[in-house]
């Protein structure tokens, strides 16, 4: 490794180190000094606009208006000619196997399990771990995953689901472990599409677990860190009342953490929807296991010309389902205002 | 008006933080540069830089180079923003033809020496560079490969007394033979990520080529002939020959080849005992088999022969594929680069590097550093009919849904028609766009 | 040092949701003010405004001469402590009492006199370097109290800073908050629900209810002339005797007392109130006296309480404690006229 | 004045009693649990590791865990060659120039609007921070071509930029921002708006600015949900590939390490498990920054704030 680009690079350095910071503190320190100068009637009104300001002007430029783009390019087609709901048509039609409607049951599957399995184990990692004294070395050793980069997520889960024909010896964990263990063959888990308890698909279940096992770091030390927040003197107050260790959880723990619960909980929802990487690089969609995203990112670009017309069509449609979401999270919001 | 306020007072309002350091920063390239985008990576990109060098040091002209095999994406945004590369090089001219119908590549007719172009280069490779049919080149090939190459263990074919087959019976004879033998004749692997069924995929359009000759390959790839129609079911079915009923000719049968990756498609054969002893598959496969196994060597452990022909009509018929160089900004460096890759010495650079064939005439066969790439060269240049790869000739959508048919036939064979009949609707739609 | 002065103020949430109404009370420099009314009258809602924590709907609050309805919190010159304490967790209690100097840029030997002084006030020299979380209620409580007497402010106001203290060190804290008032000469705001503070603390009382002002007076004052049934029934413990009453020809009739009024009133019909420390054992000759079927008897060593029937209505009394009665009893007891009040059953104004 | 004594009272357990017992099983279970649960969680990153130290050969042949048995045949072959990647000195100092700024610029920006969000008034409030919430959904992809386009008009490319003696990197420090507000705000408006209003209120009036109630309260005792905030910001700022290519390009002057690493690999997928070893590289610094930040994930950093 050549390091000498750190005395060549000395602009972006100097930005870095003293550039950065001082637009942000210039902005923060101008835009206060301009409140003052207003009368004190007018203060509170403006002082939050430009408190959100950097903020929504970064979002109105690269989500907003491309989302707002996206919307109308969903009722046109690639020329720009309106064509009402016909991209909609195409992607809704031939229910159940044709248009979007394999990627929308998957994205159902993920939108399920993987939401549920991240909370829940990250729940009860948090949980487990906040009673043990080497807690931080688990906390860290569950997070690593999260320091693994997509590209290396989907080697790893390769190692773990490859196939050997029965009676070959196993290179992968799972059939190593299934074959070995339970003398059973081996399982083609990305391309296996029987059912698993009647419920999922094994391939969409494999899916979800790379992306689940790659992701519980997060949950788990968002929990974790709510969890901290609860004062020692109410679950001792609880224990001394005589609550044992579930009722304790069931009853002051996870109220407490609720809220913090729905955000997590809000946050995978919306990573569930928009599942791509894992899917895109293990089995781009065959064998039943497509979901929204990338079948947008398939019609955005490997599509020539780009289908812009189906894809926008898609993205909204994955928009869309996201709404039931905000409904919760405003009620959500509005009960903690009402609290305070 | 307002866009470039708008613009001036952005930069000036971040030049005024940075006045300090901004000072005699100017990168002063007298000769140039090229930007450069295409999708080697690793070793290959460690070759083009090889190729590159005696350019920038005669010219002082410097690449600017740009790998990424999420291509498709970035090339497509840059393209998009109107901030394309200057050059770029693609596996597959889908994506640059699609650029030349939207008049975002530049004909490249008074860029490079078409002269010399015509003069080196077999006819068919300059055809393949005017795909509007309009008379204008817009991609120029510098390297290109040699489909359907049959790699077999030599060992394993001399302890069986197994021959080279020499028609496609015997290569139907051989493999019924082999099964005879206790042993799977072929392996398959299609396991490709988001790619996964394209090794099957060149079964099929090679055996298309070489059964039903180029003019139903070219109307084939151009849409004009129905998947359903017979040339092409045949195809299928003759493909299917191979794979045997339920696939019993492939070692480890459907589900280890959806499963396999195909870079590891061959090793199986280079086991003891072996548990196939051939598999179909372009040259690159050779450093796969190395790396499975390091103590391989070409020739004694591993090497080939061409997919025999199946219609006499048609013999010689090979299936090849290339790297195009397409023009996005026509600046006299990216003139004088493209003109430097079109020339002999060049592309011979990376061919005597290994891993590459050149469509130019004038790089001789004792560039070729081995045997093998010696003998896919003289193949090549012996070639009568040569038709670029079907599939990177279809629309992105026919492509994939080709592949994926693929991995619904190799699953159930008994539903070819009905995996025809869809890749025909979808046929219907993936041209008109 | 500073009077404050509510001047016709109101707090409006809603139209309909109206939570002060057209208060007035001028509070003298240097007085120990307290505001007591039930949880939800409003009188923490009416010192935030005077803090700055709430905009002021109607009227006017002056701190001396100066309206400061359109000041910001931080310029009216007063110190609040709250019922949580609010003290900042990640500060050490030093750096929690020098907090409001800092921000006043105050020079740091200045600050380090002050936080010293204050902490040598309230028994706090060896915990500066502590983080609340290692006080306890008690200390916290002073460290809250601390960080409002480092500033001197004009004013200091206090919304119930003792309600989450144990009893015994709330009656420790009453009199340490007296002597501290003393001390500072500074005036004093407090707000409470618990009437015996107010009565035990207070140099004068205001008493609220539903958003409205009942009365404003010393304890001794409201004790003894209470406004309105409200303020008579809240103040006090246990509270006053309430019998309904007729009035015919200057005699008041309750179901089992008679009761000639000190005074005439106007009105047919009222309440009569007197306080248990009224009924007593000694019959005066020709005053009023009645009979209690006795059911509840609470010796307190200094005092007596019986709890029974006077005719319907329900009665307490305060007797001597020596006086033998056991529940069952029949006992005839006395009325002291002198702390004998009528209210009107209209208005439930004191007409007595 | 006394001083209450806050003096902790220790129950002494009494040892061979019945709660004592089901108290050690109860903890020995505990731990088996816990163990278990994160020794399966890391078979799969084990088996990384493994492989990583592993020949070519070996691993298309045999799985991971026969390499645990003798014979050893380990090798710092994939480790050597992906150390000799080319550009990776330039691309790790530029993952570093990339990273410092994508994470700094949000998570201020989002503590700030976090902070509006959660304590401040104003017509609009919570429809705005809904529409944020909605905008997580968005798909990335969709946005890279309308925002490239109008960059490109404005000049904010990396040649224009560095031709301007600016930092090539600003397009891709916005765009991260961006990309990361919706959820850093999110996540920070809920923790601001667990706080304690009467800390607020009492900083008002001992005459604290805003903007000194934000920095020496509000920050200070939102620290644990900061630091969760920098790490993830940081991960995903230094594991992606896609936006960096987006908006700054694979050249190597600009690429960040994620580029030179994926490029080990040939355009066939050669040389695949040269990733193994690269995967472990560059996780070390997002490993150091997730251990260098857990000590502020504390207990009851509230604690002794309210109530007696």
């Amino acid at each position: 490794m050549d390091f000498s680009v750190l005395l060549t690079d000395l602009p972006t350095l100097v930005a870095v180190i003293i550039g950065v910071p001082a637009v942000l503190a210039a902005y923060i320190v101008g835009g206060e000094y301009l409140v003052r100068r207003l009368p004190d009637k007018a203060r509170p009104s403006v002082r939050p606009w430009i408190w959100v300001a950097p903020a929504l002007l970064l979002v109105t430029g690269f989500l907003v208006l491309p989302a707002i783009g996206t919307i109308g390019q969903s009722f046109q087609d690639n020329h720009g000619k309106f064509v009402g709901l016909t991209n909609f048509g195409n992607q809704l039609s031939g229910f159940p196997t044709g248009g979007s409607w394999i990627a929308i049951r998957d994205n159902l599957f993920w939108l399920i399990f993987y939401t549920l399995f991240v909370l829940a184990f990250g729940l009860l990692l948090a949980v487990l771990f906040d009673r043990v004294p080497y807690e931080k070395i688990v906390k860290s050793l569950i997070f690593m995953p999260m320091a693994i980069s997509s590209v290396a997520t989907v080697v790893i889960w390769k190692f773990m689901y490859a196939y050997q024909p029965p009676g070959q010896a196993q290179t992968g964990t799972l059939n190593a472990i299934l074959n070995g263990l339970f003398h059973q063959d081996p399982r083609t888990w990305v391309q296996d599409t029987t059912l698993l308890f009647g419920l999922i698909p094994i391939n969409n279940m494999a899916l979800i677990a790379a992306a689940v096992w790659g992701i519980v770091g997060f949950s788990m030390v968002i929990l974790s860190a709510a969890l901290k927040g609860i004062p020692a003197d109410l679950l001792e107050a609880a224990r001394v009342d005589g609550a044992g260790e579930i009722t304790i959880f069931r009853r002051v723990i996870f109220p407490l953490m609720m809220p913090t619960v729905v955000v997590v909980g809000t946050t995978l929802v919306i990573f569930a929807l928009k599942a791509f990487d894992i899917v895109y690089a293990m089995t781009n969609g065959n064998y039943d296991t497509d979901v929204l995203a990338n079948r947008m990112y398939k019609l955005l670009y490997q599509h020539f010309p780009s289908d812009y017309a189906n894809a926008s069509a898609v993205a909204v449609i994955l928009l869309a389902t996201v709404i039931p979401v905000l409904i919760f999270n405003l009620r959500q919001f509005r009960a903690v205002e009402a609290r305070r | 008006m307002h866009k470039l306020w708008l613009k001036r007072s952005l930069i000036l309002s971040f030049v005024a933080v940075f006045t300090a350091v901004a000072c005699g920063t100017s990168s002063t390239q007298n000769a140039g540069s090229v930007k450069v985008m295409a999708t080697w990576t690793g070793a290959e990109q460690a070759s083009f830089m090889a190729v590159m060098k005696p350019f920038t040091d005669s010219t002082g002209i410097t690449i600017s180079y740009e790998a990424s095999r999420d291509q498709d994406a970035l090339l497509t945004t840059r393209v998009a923003a109107g901030n394309p590369p200057d050059l770029a090089a693609a596996p597959s001219p889908t994506l640059l033809t699609n650029f030349a119908k939207t008049g975002k590549v530049i004909a490249l007719n008074n860029v490079i020496d078409m002269s010399a172009l015509q003069a080196q280069y077999s006819p068919g490779w300059i055809t393949l560079g005017e795909p509007l049919n309009d008379g204008k080149l817009y991609e120029v090939y510098s390297w290109v490969s040699l489909k359907g190459l049959i790699w077999y263990d030599p060992k394993n074919f001399q302890a069986k007394g197994y021959n080279i087959p020499n028609s496609w019976d015997s290569l139907l004879n051989l493999q019924q033979t082999i099964k005879s033998g206790g042993t799977t004749p072929w392996c398959i692997a299609l396991e490709s990520g988001a790619a996964s069924g394209w090794p099957g995929s060149d079964w099929v359009k090679e055996i298309v080529l070489s059964q039903s000759g180029p003019t139903v390959y070219d109307n084939w790839w151009q849409g004009k002939q129905k998947w359903t129609s017979p040339e092409i079911k045949l195809a299928w079915q003759t493909w299917g020959q191979i794979l045997g009923s339920g696939d019993s000719n492939v070692y480890g049968g459907a589900k280890n080849m959806a499963a396999t990756n195909f870079g590891d498609g061959g090793t199986p054969m280079f086991q003891t005992p072996p548990k196939c002893y051939m598999h179909n598959q372009a040259s690159f496969i050779t450093s796969f088999f190395q790396s499975a196994n390091a103590s391989l060597q070409p020739v004694t452990d591993f090497n080939f022969f061409p997919l025999p022909d199946i219609t006499s009509q048609f013999a010689g018929a090979h299936v090849v594929a290339g790297d195009a160089w397409s023009m996005f900004h026509n600046t006299p460096q990216a003139q004088q680069m493209l003109k430097y890759l079109q020339t002999a010495d060049a592309q011979a650079i990376w061919v005597k590097r290994g891993g590459k064939i050149s469509p130019n005439n004038k790089v001789s066969l004792d560039s070729y550093p081995d045997p093998l790439s010696k003998s896919t060269a003289q193949i090549l240049v012996a070639t009568k009919i040569a038709k670029y790869d079907a599939g990177d000739l279809m629309p992105a959508d026919m492509k994939n849904a080709y592949w994926s048919a693929v991995l619904q036939f190799v699953q159930d064979q008994s539903k070819l028609d009905s995996i025809l009949a869809n890749l025909d609707s979808i046929q219907a739609k993936a041209y008109t766009s | 040092m500073a009077s404050v002065t509510y001047d016709h103020v109101v707090k409006r949430y809603t139209a309909d949701l109206t939570v002060v109404k057209d208060f007035n009370v001028e509070i003298k420099d240097k007085e120990f003010m307290v505001l007591v009314g039930p949880s939800g009258c409003g009188k923490s809602t009416a010192l935030r405004m005077l803090a700055g924590l709430e905009a002021i709907t109607e009227g006017q609050i002056r701190i001396g001469d100066r309206v400061v309805n359109n000041v910001a919190a931080k310029d009216r010159d007063i110190a609040m402590v709250f019922q949580s304490y609010a003290l900042y967790p990640h500060m050490s209690v030093y750096d929690n009492m020098a907090f409001p100097l800092q921000m006043q840029h105050m020079k740091k030997d200045e600050i380090d006199k002050r936080v010293k002084n204050a902490s040598r006030i309230l028994g706090l020299d060896n915990f500066l370097k502590r983080k609340p979380r290692a006080l306890s209620g008690g200390q916290r409580q002073r460290v809250a109290l601390g960080r409002a007497i480092v500033r001197s402010p004009k004013v200091f106001l206090l919304d119930e800073p003792l309600s989450n203290l144990d009893a015994k060190l709330r009656g420790q804290t009453r009199i340490e908050l007296q002597k501290l008032h003393r001390d500072l000469e500074t005036t004093f705001i407090y707000v409470t629900h618990d009437q015996v503070e107010a009565m035990t603390m207070g140099d004068r009382i205001a008493i609220m209810n539903a958003g409205i002002l009942q009365q404003v007076g010393t304890p001794g004052d409201i004790y003894d002339h209470p406004a309105n049934l409200f303020v008579a029934g809240f103040i006090g413990s246990p509270t006053m005797n309430f019998v309904p009453a007729t009035v015919d020809n200057g005699t008041a009739k309750a179901s089992g007392l008679e009761v000639k009024l000190p005074k005439p009133v106007s009105a047919a019909k009222g309440t009569l109130g007197f306080r248990p420390e009224a009924v007593t054992d000694r019959i005066v000759d020709g005053g009023p006296s009645m009979k209690m079927k006795v059911d509840v008897v609470e010796r307190l060593g200094s005092d007596q309480f019986l709890y029974g029937q006077v005719g319907s209505d329900q009665v307490t009394a305060r007797v001597d404690p020596r006086m033998s009665v056991q529940p069952g009893d029949t006992v005839q007891l006395g009325l002291d006229t002198r702390g004998l009040h009528f209210f009107d059953s209209e208005s439930e104004k004191a007409l007595i | 004045m006394s001083v209450a004594a806050a003096a902790p009272s220790s129950s002494v357990a009494v040892a061979w009693s019945p709660k004592w017992i089901t108290d050690r099983i109860g903890g020995v279970v505990l731990h088996i649990v816990v163990i278990s649960l994160t020794v399966a969680w890391m078979v799969p990153a084990a088996g990384l590791l493994v492989t990583s130290f592993r020949l070519p050969a070996d691993i298309s042949n045999t799985g991971w865990w026969t390499a645990l048995a003798p014979p050893f045949k380990f090798t710092l072959d994939n480790y050597s060659q992906m150390l000799s990647a080319s550009n990776l000195g330039q691309g790790f100092f530029n993952s570093f120039m990339i990273s410092i700024p994508a994470v700094i610029i949000p998570v201020t920006i989002a503590a700030f609007a976090a902070y509006a969000f959660a304590w401040m008034k104003f017509p609009g409030r919570d429809w705005i921070f809904l529409a944020l919430v909605g905008l997580l959904a968005v798909p990335l992809q969709l946005t890279f071509i309308p925002v490239t386009t109008e960059f490109v008009k404005l000049g904010f490319t990396p040649d224009h930029l560095t031709s301007l003696g600016l930092p090539p990197f600003i397009p891709l420090w916005l765009a991260h921002a961006g990309y990361g507000l919706p959820f850093s705000i999110y996540l920070l408006s809920n923790f601001f708006r667990a706080l304690p209003s009467d800390l607020f209120e009492s900083a008002e009036i001992d005459g604290a600015g805003m903007l000194t109630v934000f920095f020496r309260i509000v920050v200070p005792l939102s620290v644990p949900a900061i630091a969760s905030l920098v790490i993830f910001q940081f991960l995903w700022v230094w594991n992606d590939l896609l936006v960096a290519l987006i908006y700054v390009g694979g050249t190597p002057n600009v690429a960040p390490v994620t580029v030179s690493l994926v490029n080990l690999v040939g355009s066939y997928g050669q040389n695949y498990q040269l990733l193994t070893a690269a995967a472990f590289f560059s996780m070390i610094v997002p490993l150091v920054v997730f251990l260098s930040l857990q000590r502020y994930f504390v207990r009851g950093i509230l604690a002794g704030s309210v109530k007696g």
